[in-house]
């Protein structure tokens, strides 16, 4: 295990406990965005093959897109709540 | 299970690097300017409430929400450790198809993975291609996980200072 | 979690049982539906990357394309159920003051 | 540990927390958050079949599982706009 491995799980491990532990929605979402970043490293890192660049770019923009819908939704429930306290 | 001094000054460089690449494309196609989904323009509007800076939460905001110059770094880091060269292009093409995936115009993405492979091709003489995936989560980490209201402070200011808000 | 020749524990199938854990108690114990949602992507990362570590390469891309479907689906459904709960419960409490 | 036998604990841990979960967790008499719930048991099962190399029958859970979320939210929303 050199540098890098080790930079990369300490960097996951931190984020996850911070994933967990927050309160707000929205800064949970971008821990969780900095997560997705080190787990597709973390399978190129590990299947040193072009197939594994293939499972890391195909993890990476199935990931971007599910929390893009999340964030959509946060801001529809947001505007939602807003309007039935006024 | 020692780490050296060399591999640490390489992990430094190469997160430099990264940082300062995919940063300045950012900025320069516009991205702190308007948000382009509406979940951008929610993640603002909270950073703005927590008392950080309007512009820098939409800059996270549209790094969320769409793959953007970030992810076309990693996507070329990875794609160079794996394939050389031409692996850079493939990752080129699929940055671009992911673009048009998430309803965006693509060009922050396409040109960012591009010149990111001209600079690990040129700088692949003493820095091996792996160091840049590990600078390229280092350089994500200090955005989007340390502390999101100094970061969001940082890049309006950087915003700010390049004029393109 | 396996021991190598050289000593080296693998880092994919640790990082992937640690989320799959706090996952598990982040689902259960949070009550919002938007909280849960989040907590099941995270829940997802855990799991591709632990069939990723077994080397079905197939089955993780395939994984990786289906799972977005399912998340739209179950956003799509729970912002509908939020907006018949409220406007059910709006007008259910104007009807007992019509009542008396 | 082996890698096999900790995904086969791990598969039968996330088994029995998450029928717990369903059966006595917070906020359980809400439909949609049962259905939420019942998603760890099922990613329970996918685990075990993981460790027993049985990739045809994980391939099609997996499929099986994202599209049977459709009938169920489909189901849950019928409900509610016929009791309203």
């Amino acid at each position: 295990m050199d540098a890098v491995l080790l930079l990369i799980g300490v960097i996951s491990f931190v984020v996850g406990l911070r994933v967990f532990l927050t309160k707000n929605r929205v800064q949970r979402l971008l821990y969780l965005c900095c997560l997705n970043f080190a787990i597709s490293a973390l399978i190129a890192l590990y299947i040193k093959s072009p197939m594994g660049g293939v499972v890391a770019a195909a993890y990476f923009i199935g990931s971007t897109l599910s929390s893009n819908a999340i964030a959509h939704t946060i801001g529809k429930v947001q505007r939602l709540e807003g309007r039935g306290e006024w | 299970m020692e780490v050296s001094w060399v591999e640490l000054i390489k992990l430094l460089i190469s997160t430099g690097v990264c940082w300062t690449n995919f940063v300045l494309i950012d900025t320069y196609f516009g991205l702190p300017r308007k948000p382009g989904v509406l979940g951008a323009e929610v993640i603002g509007k909270t950073l703005e409430k927590m008392g950080g800076d309007l512009n820098g939460g939409y800059f996270m905001g549209n790094i969320v929400c769409s793959p953007d110059a970030s992810a076309g770094t990693l996507m070329a880091a990875i794609f160079y450790y794996l394939l050389g060269f031409k692996g850079g292009l493939i990752a080129t093409l699929l940055v671009y198809i992911g673009n048009r995936l998430c309803n965006d115009p693509g060009y922050a993405g396409t040109f960012g993975t591009f010149s990111a492979t001209v600079i690990i091709h040129l700088l692949s003489g003493f820095i091996e291609p792996r160091y840049f995936i590990g600078g390229m989560i280092m350089a994500i980490f200090t955005i989007q996980g340390l502390y999101h209201v100094g970061a969001s402070k940082v890049l309006g200011y950087i915003g700010r200072k390049l004029g393109m808000i | 979690m396996k021991v190598g020749e050289s000593g080296n524990v693998e880092l994919l199938p640790l990082v992937s049982i640690f989320c799959i854990v706090i996952g598990c108690i982040g689902v259960i114990l949070n009550t919002h539906y938007l909280d849960k949602i989040i907590m099941l992507e995270f829940l997802t990362g855990g799991l591709i990357g632990l069939i990723v570590s077994f080397y079905y390469l197939d089955v993780a891309i395939l994984t990786s394309i289906v799972e977005p479907v399912s998340t739209v689906i179950l956003l799509l459904g729970s912002l509908k159920y939020i907006y018949i709960k409220r406007s059910r419960r709006r007008y259910s409490s104007k009807l007992p003051v019509l009542g008396k | 540990m082996d890698i096999v036998i900790s995904t086969l604990y791990l598969g039968y841990i996330l088994l029995i927390f998450g029928t717990l979960g369903v059966i006595l967790g917070p906020e359980r008499r809400d439909p949609f958050v049962r259905l939420l719930n019942i998603e760890i048991p099922a990613l329970g099962v996918m685990l075990i079949f993981l460790a027993y190399n049985h990739t045809l029958a994980l391939m099609t859970y997996i499929a099986i599982n994202s599209l049977i979320v459709l009938v169920f939210i489909r189901t849950i929303i019928r409900k509610e706009e016929l009791e309203a």
